[in-house]
């Protein structure tokens, strides 16, 4: 697979480390009344859908970025590649 | 000044030189090398503080800037290595400290690496040979980290018919076999 | 023998005649032949036996589809079976043998199957060869793998290398046909960047088979100039010899170019083949077609070939397999091998034709709506019987059969990526759908354009529409003229037959198969395939598929698109497994690591052994001693009395900077860092986000924003990327910077009492290295030995008074050798990884063996040190009640009862009393040693409740080694639990 | 009809007039008591447990394609039970027993052949390691044997250990372990439950359940409406996709594994054989081909292919072992869809939704174990309570921490 790096352009994928879903940036809040059933969710449950799919790559034979990428899971298509500093900000996460 | 003796990558007390067919490869341990990583909200004074270092804008993705005595090669966002002559600059990392302040986090990384200098007619055929990068559109000056024989490098452009290889120094003897029996295939 | 089948022309260089060897016979041929066209260019047709009934076989093709003609090529190490004759380009010398057959090709008593073929129907392996249970084992299956299996490897090391290469192109052309050709033409002089793939050694695809004109001149003439203005292009690169065998995502296409396969050993340093990934923006499938056979009784006999194979033979080759030949056709491209012939001076004795309305012709007699409904011949045909139109047969005597039944497109890279094949109803033939893998297009006959002058046209019109898409202005080059004759076919695909009509040449596999399939409801395609075994040979059904779907298509009433179509799979065609691996294979399989003292142990006749690609001294053997245990008991004792030094570069080091590099710690690390004081180490333990321990190691902090953490040797590397995950996904504006210094520091241990007289010795001037300067768990940045930089750190994992030292790599070598001379008046000795095994097992300190990815703090004794106070990764899910029962695993110490018992690891724990069995399983033992301390076996170990369970005696057994014995728990600090002698 | 030499003998003489349908091709039926969703091998092997064992009569499974195309069609068709923990051990040694009679009780051969499996050990902690796991499968009522360096040799003359970067230190060999010929599974269990009356329904796809008040009434399918008293999904490769009508989310991620097969070659591999230091594992079929794999390709994925960089590895690893092998040609890959669950063990367990149960999760381990899935998820469905060898596959076991984790990766499903 060839990954379209934000920054480097395209990358072959035995560049890179694979993780999972991307939720796993949305780590729940440790002091929440149910932080202990949202921990649960977030560590072992997934969509895993036969569709798109947005997900954690790792550069680790390059710039040493994480990568959020949105790629097909049936047909293998990526769509979009962003890096996962943004996207987590995006979402809020921040110290 | 202490007494002792270093070693190069390859476990000799002088750098190896190969030749194969017009290819010469060559280890260079006169360099230094540092990292130096912006910090958090500093990104535009460190690379400001980059390019006064190197006299130029500092290099941007995937480009390496030589100037003298300091050249320096993107490696991340906001991350750059730094060599120098090893003469002249061995406390390099000291240098930048002082140099960037609180502006950027400076590591030592001379001895982390191998360096090899690849020249002659027929490099980029044996770095087909080698690692995933185009490196028939890599112009001189450009800078790519890959992969050769599952060992992370550095790969960048010094001519268009010379290559630097920066490699992880313990598995300097490893590379080295990579490169060499690359070079016997394709040239 | 001489050439007896040898015709004038073709593109074989006659200026010399090579000798090579098939079985015990020597014969002639030229460069630029094959195995096969020089066989039958000698007047050999029987150059296999088939896989089942061992049924004696010749080529049917003149390519890469061959089912019949698969021999060993080569001898001794070098030999290659099931290689085809018809691929096999060659050499001076060229050695090869037949292959599955016993004695010998032309008698082999496996043929005795044939004879029993009514018993050995499709499947009849799953109804029989059940009783006695037993049985299967011990007699049927032994005797079917021996009958089974094609040829045989050698069992010796392949002595060639091969290489992966990587490759770039806007461009990939993937057959050099006329599509092809014209297509690189058409982007090559557009200036794209283009490859061009054949796995053929002559470039030019049927232009180098075929006799009409190209241009003005012959196909090959055309082919050979156009490949020669295209090598001329700097932007172009042809590839002959190479095979593209897989398409794979987003434009990465695996090639293999055999770089030595048509010489007798590879030249020095040269791969016998290279594995290319090819990265393309577009690809452009030009892969032509393949003819099919049409399914008769005895259709498989040698000289019964392709009819478009023996033309090839007769045009390319210059050889024909026998001297009369007849054709069974169905379309009119039978035709055109039979005038191909006349025109060489090959006697066609018929040309049979299940057309009624069959062309006629004046060089050949035509039976127009025959069939051939039986065939002669013990070892290569013989005899061919007619069914004539208006009823009754004629026999007609001939030594070969061209048979056409159809053109198949070359699609199996279109089905790379799940696409199938639509069925095309004016070719009978199945062609590429229109979902194709991204960034392909197909052309010409691979696409069911099957004229020259189609193929041609589709090429560049292929081209000039991918270059368009690429933003690429393409040059328009003018095209030769060409035949361009339309296809004209009645579909025909098998004779009916009471009898065995082969539709899988290679496996064996008969239309009467196909229909007992149907009649057990093994109906689906896959079924079929499955039950069948059709298509599964090593042909890949290339020539097979199609006629055994039309069969089965017939049986079940239904059109041939409804029964299914085959998916086709990499690779294209069968590949060497050494390419796939390039050069890591023996010692290059994996890079190897090297300590900075590499060579002074290796001076000091140390044994290494492999640590996550380290190759680290396990143990420095002095003379006399003849077993591990006396150098590693040495080692340890004069550590703990003395001094011993241990390289410890392995481990990982991570530079942690920024402000917010204390709390970003304290997020990774379960225990509390954001207090570590400057110039002070802690120990940390990494959890995974699931509660169980990842790592530990040390935390050093140099100054208020600079941490250096170390890790196990294991896991550095995931550790690493742990941290950037974490720095990155969860904390992004938190100001840390990482960077890996694992390699930049070559760092020693040194560990004994007396370590700190020892680096007193080098320290410069003004380091205070005594307890009270200079305390357990201290660090500093120092220099040593009149001004080189270094780090010094004062931890320990053997439990003796001890420092870290590290200094820059390039000093490793001659830091050793120093410390090893400045402490020669204490004795010192360097130690290896079993001794300091020994002293962490003796201190209960844990290593891998403990943090086996199944282990939490609590176990580990550590509980309290997950802190409550903060949150950090995998603080939450250590409160599952799972990780916390009140029996839970805690480890302990283990010592025999009887002293001279071992205790080793891998046993499992029982109570006393208790039977052995898994339910009554109380833990196992992780480390295991002698300790020579203690003067007994000790091991840590994990037990449920250990903790509350020191000084019970309790079991220990591993029946797999025939251990059963009674050992003490103990508290896991055996040796110093105090730690007096670190604080020293 | 019973399969038999004498009726082989019989056929030959006479034309192979007499061999009747393998299974029928039944339409669906309005309702039954039990439906099974997938027609794979787990599927078809708890249709015939539930009519056997369990004596449970109207049961119909429900297969999307052609029985025995997915995973039970695209293994490396290796049989074991060389299991660590204890939540696995005695389910897999449950299932080689199954094995070890299966063709026998089905009347069908599937070739289970009990040439043995050796695991390579390459450093002393392996070894520890091994010989706990060893042990493990003793105390539980298996085989297990330690061999030496010169032990595998015996077996394995040709593996390298002359120039070795990771060298053999021995194996742990599991002699009752082999391999089994994988469609036939499939084909003997459909074959045995049809002759039991289990209705196989192939090209009926489920699309959605109904459920009332918290309880299955049945299943929407291609071919219609279908009820059932009790219903059992085994579609591992889309159990997320199909219990998501259920509204579930899984522990389960679907990952691609690809698989090999090299060309016809007379016997050189005795037994299946793994390497250590790596993932590759290798037999040799009875008609000759090596069939062999190693890792996941490593990212999600519902495409049954997979892509070079594993298949680089893969054969990089069988030249390590085997340097013989270089000249051998590779002939087919293929790919499967694994589930992956999120500690690398199976769920077999009720839902909340009262008599709708999953059956789930198998990584890359699904095909040995078919024989005792099918036997324990046909208690599960007939007695409602988990076999005694299968307590361990619940559920909940994420949230209660009671994770079986056998190799010790944690969550992250494609390091299993």
């Amino acid at each position: 697979m060839i990954i379209n790096h934000p920054l480097l352009g395209p990358r072959d994928s035995s560049e890179f480390v694979y993780l999972g879903d991307a939720c796993l940036i949305n780590r729940p809040d440790w002091q929440a009344d149910d932080a202990l059933e949202q921990f649960i969710e977030y560590g072992h449950t997934r969509d895993n859908p036969a569709g798109l799919h947005r997900e954690l790559w790792y550069h680790e034979q390059g710039d040493r970025s994480w990568l959020v990428v949105t790629r097909n899971t049936v047909t293998h298509e990526i769509t979009q590649v962003e890096l996962a500093r943004d996207v987590a900000r995006a979402e809020g996460r921040s110290k | 000044m202490h007494d002792l003796t270093p070693l190069c990558a390859l476990g000799g007390a002088e750098p190896h030189t190969d030749k194969v067919a017009g290819v010469t490869l060559t280890e260079t341990p006169g360099h230094t090398l540092a990292s130096v990583a912006a910090r958090l909200g500093q990104e535009d004074a460190c690379t400001k503080h980059l390019g006064t270092l190197l006299g130029s804008e500092a290099p941007g993705v995937g480009s390496w800037v030589r100037s003298e005595p300091i050249s320096a090669f993107w490696t991340g966002p906001d991350q750059w290595m730094l060599s120098a002559p090893y003469d002249t600059h061995e406390d390099l990392a000291a240098q930048l400290t002082a140099h960037f302040g609180a502006t950027a986090a400076i590591t030592e990384q001379t001895d982390a690496w191998v360096w090899f200098d690849m020249q002659g007619d027929g490099v980029e055929q044996v770095m087909q040979l080698c690692a995933n990068i185009d490196i028939e559109k890599m112009p001189v000056g450009a800078a790519a980290r890959s992969v050769i024989h599952y060992m992370g490098v550095y790969v960048l452009r010094s001519a268009p018919d010379a290559l630097t290889i920066l490699g992880g120094r313990s598995s300097a003897g490893s590379l080295h076999h990579a490169l060499l029996t690359a070079m016997r295939s394709a040239l | 023998m001489s050439q007896k089948n040898r015709l004038d022309g073709g593109l074989i260089d006659r200026s010399e005649a090579w000798s090579f060897r098939f079985d015990s016979q020597y014969y002639k041929g030229h460069k630029g032949d094959t195995l096969a066209s020089a066989l039958l260019a000698n007047g050999v047709r029987l150059m296999g036996r088939s896989f089942k009934y061992h049924r004696p076989r010749g080529p049917m093709t003149a390519g890469s589809e061959e089912p019949n003609a698969i021999v060993e090529l080569r001898e001794g190490a070098r030999k290659e079976p099931n290689t085809r004759a018809t691929t096999i380009e060659l050499y001076d010398g060229l050695r090869a043998n037949s292959q599955n057959r016993w004695p010998s090709l032309t008698f082999d008593a496996m043929a005795v199957n044939d004879l029993l073929s009514n018993f050995f129907a499709a499947g009849f392996y799953y109804k029989t060869f059940m009783w006695p249970a037993a049985f299967w084992e011990k007699v049927y299956e032994p005797i079917i793998r021996r009958a089974a299996g094609l040829g045989s490897l050698s069992l010796q090391d392949d002595p060639d290398g091969y290489d992966k290469g990587f490759l770039h192109c806007d461009l990939l052309i993937i057959g050099g046909g006329p599509a092809g050709l014209a297509a690189a033409l058409t982007a090559g002089e557009s200036g794209a960047r283009v490859i061009l793939c054949d796995e053929d050694f002559l470039v030019g695809g049927r232009l180098n088979l075929e006799t009409y004109a190209v241009g003005g001149m012959s196909g090959a003439a055309w082919a050979a100039e156009t490949v020669a203005r295209l090598q001329a292009m700097p932007n172009v690169r042809v590839m002959p010899r190479t095979t593209v065998i897989g398409a794979f995502d987003h434009g990465v296409y695996g090639a293999v170019e055999r770089v030595s396969d048509h010489l007798a050993v590879p030249e020095d340093g040269k791969p016998r083949q290279i594995l290319w990934r090819i990265t393309s923006k577009r690809a452009l499938l030009c892969a032509g077609a393949t003819e099919r056979p049409i399914v008769f009784e005895n259709n498989d006999r040698p000289g019964i070939m392709q009819a478009s194979a023996v033309r090839a033979y007769a045009n390319r080759w210059a050889t024909t397999p026998a001297k009369q030949v007849a054709i069974f056709t169905n379309n009119d491209d039978g035709h055109r091998t039979a005038s191909d012939l006349v025109a060489r001076g090959v006697e066609v004795v018929s040309v049979i034709d299940t057309r009624a309305e069959a062309p006629t012709s004046s060089d050949y007699d035509v039976v127009a709506g025959g069939v051939i409904d039986q065939t002669w011949g013990r070892l290569g045909l013989s005899q061919i019987e007619v069914k004539m139109p208006k009823g009754g047969i004629r026999r007609i005597k001939c030594g070969a059969l061209g048979v056409s039944g159809g053109w198949n497109p070359n699609v199996h890279l279109t089905c790379h990526q799940g696409g199938r094949p639509v069925w095309n109803e004016a070719l009978a033939a199945f062609v590429p759908s229109a979902t194709l893998p991204p960034g392909m297009t197909v052309a010409g006959a691979a696409n069911g354009v099957f004229s020259t002058h189609g193929a041609l046209q589709s090429g560049a019109d292929g081209a000039k529409a991918i270059l368009a898409d690429l933003g690429i202005k393409a040059s328009a080059p003018a095209l030769p003229e060409a035949e361009d004759t339309p296809v004209k076919i009645t579909p025909f695909w098998h004779v009916k037959t009471a009898k065995r009509a082969w539709v899988d040449q290679q496996n064996d596999v008969t239309a009467k198969d196909i229909k007992l399939a149907h009649q057990e409801n093994y109906v689906s395609v896959e079924h079929l395939k499955r039950y069948t075994t059709l298509g599964m040979a090593t042909d890949q059904g290339k020539t097979s598929n199609i006629a055994g779907l039309a069969i089965m298509a017939e049986v079940a009433g239904k059109a041939i698109p409804q029964v299914g179509t085959t998916m086709f799979r990499p690779p294209y065609t069968p590949t060497a497994m050494g390419v796939f691996a390039g050069r890591a294979w023996g010692m290059e399989v994996r890079p190897t690591r090297l300590t900075p003292s590499h060579n002074w142990a290796k001076e000091q006749g140390a044994v290494f052994t492999e640590a996550g690609l380290w190759l680290r001294a396990q143990w420095y053997p002095k003379p006399g001693e003849t077993h591990w245990r006396e150098s590693c008991d040495r080692e340890v004792m004069q550590t703990r009395k003395s001094v011993g030094i241990c390289d410890v570069t392995s481990l990982g080091k991570i530079d942690v900077q920024g402000a917010d590099a204390a709390g970003f710690l304290n997020k990774v690390y379960c225990n509390g860092m954001a207090k570590l004081p400057v110039g002070k180490v802690r120990y940390g333990l990494m959890l995974r986000e699931d509660g169980i321990v990842m790592d530990d190691g040390t935390a050093a902090r140099l100054a208020e924003d600079h941490f250096v953490v170390t890790t196990t040797t294991a896991k550095a590397v995931p550790v690493y990327r742990h941290l950037e995950f974490v720095r990155q996904c969860l904390y992004p504006d938190m100001d840390v910077q990482l960077i890996s210094t694992t390699e930049a520091w070559a760092q020693f241990s040194v560990a004994g009492p007396k370590s700190r007289k020892l680096l007193e010795k080098i320290v410069d001037d003004g380091m205070d290295l005594s307890n009270e300067a200079f305390p357990f768990m201290a660090c500093a940045e120092i220099t040593i030995c009149g001004g080189l930089r270094a780090r010094l750190f004062r931890i320990s994992f053997s439990g003796e008074l001890a420092y870290e030292i590290a200094v820059p790599t390039r000093y490793g070598d001659a830091l050793v050798r120093r410390l090893m001379q400045a402490g020669e008046e204490f004795d010192v000795v360097p130690y290896g990884l079993e001794a300091l095994n020994v002293m962490r097992i003796e201190k209960g300190h844990v290593t891998g063996n403990e943090l086996n990815g199944t282990t939490t703090a609590l176990n580990l004794g550590m509980g309290r040190m997950v802190s409550k106070a903060k949150d950090s990764i995998g603080s939450k899910l250590s409160e599952r009640p799972g990780l916390n029962e009140p029996d839970s695993l805690k480890l302990v110490g283990l010592k025999p009862v009887n002293p001279d018992h071992k205790v080793p690891a891998g046993a499992h724990l029982m109570t006393k009393g208790d039977k052995v069995t898994a339910s009554n399983d109380q833990g196992y033992v992780t480390s295991a040693c002698y300790s020579p301390n203690l003067g007994c076996h000790i091991a840590l170990g994990f037990l449920k409740s250990g903790d509350t369970r020191i000084g019970e005696t309790i079991r220990l057994v591993s029946p797999l080694t025939g251990v059963d014995h009674e050992v003490e728990v103990v508290s896991p600090h055996f040796f110093d639990p105090e730690g007096e002698r670190l604080r020293a | 009809m019973r399969y038999s030499g004498f009726r082989v003998i019989k056929e030959a003489l006479t034309g192979h007039r007499g061999w009747g349908p393998a299974w029928r091709d039944p339409d669906p039926k309005p309702d039954y008591d039990y439906v099974i969703i997938g027609g794979g091998g787990h599927g078809l092997a708890t249709a015939y447990y539930l009519a056997k064992e369990y004596k449970q009569a109207r049961i119909a499974v429900l297969e999307k394609g052609w029985i025995g195309g997915g995973n039970v069609g695209r293994n490396t068709t290796i049989v074991r039970s060389n299991y660590l923990l204890d939540g696995n051990e005695p389910f897999y040694e449950f299932s080689l027993k199954l094995w070890e009679g299966l063709e026998q009780d089905l009347n069908y051969n599937a070739m289970m052949s009990q040439r043995g499996i050796i695991n390579l050990m390459h450093s002393d902690a392996q070894r520890d390691a091994y010989i706990r796991r060893g042990n493990a499968m003793i105390l539980n009522g298996a085989d297990a044997q330690l061999l030496d360096q010169k032990q595998v040799l015996e077996k394995y003359p040709f593996l390298n250990v002359k120039n070795a970067r990771f060298p053999v230190m021995g194996g742990l060999l599991q002699a009752r372990a082999g391999t089994a010929r994988h469609d036939a599974v499939a084909w003997g269990y459909a074959r045995a439950a049809d002759q039991r009356g289990v209705d196989i329904i192939q090209n009926c796809e489920v699309t959605g359940f109904r459920i009332e008040g918290g309880r299955i009434l049945g299943v929407e399918t291609s071919r219609g409406y279908i009820g059932a008293k009790k219903v059992g999904a085994c579609v591992a490769g889309s159990s997320s996709k199909v219990m998501a009508y259920a509204g579930m989310r899984l522990p389960i991620e679907s990952h691609v594994l690809q698989a090999f097969v090299s060309e016809g070659l007379k016997p050189v591999l005795p037994g299946v054989i793994t390497f250590g230091a790596g993932h590759f594992y290798c037999s040799q079929s009875d008609k000759g081909g090596l069939v062999f794999g190693g890792n996941i390709d490593g990212y999600n994925s519902y495409a049954q292919r997979g892509n070079l960089p594993m298949v680089e590895d893969v054969m990089e690893e069988a030249i390590a072992m085997f340097p013989m092998l270089g000249r051998a040609r590779l002939l087919r890959s293929w790919g499967g869809i694994m589930d992956m669950s999120m500690d690398g063990t199976p769920i077999i367990d009720k839902t909340h939704i009262d008599g709708l149960y999953f059956n789930g999760g198998w990584c890359y381990g699904g095909f040995k174990a078919t024989p005792a899935s099918g036997f324990v998820y046909a208690h599960l469905l007939a007695t409602d309570t988990p076999h005694h060898t299968a307590t361990a596959f619940r559920l909940d076991r994420f949230h209660t921490g009671h994770m079986v984790d056998e190799k010790g990766m944690g969550n992250q499903p494609n390091l299993h």
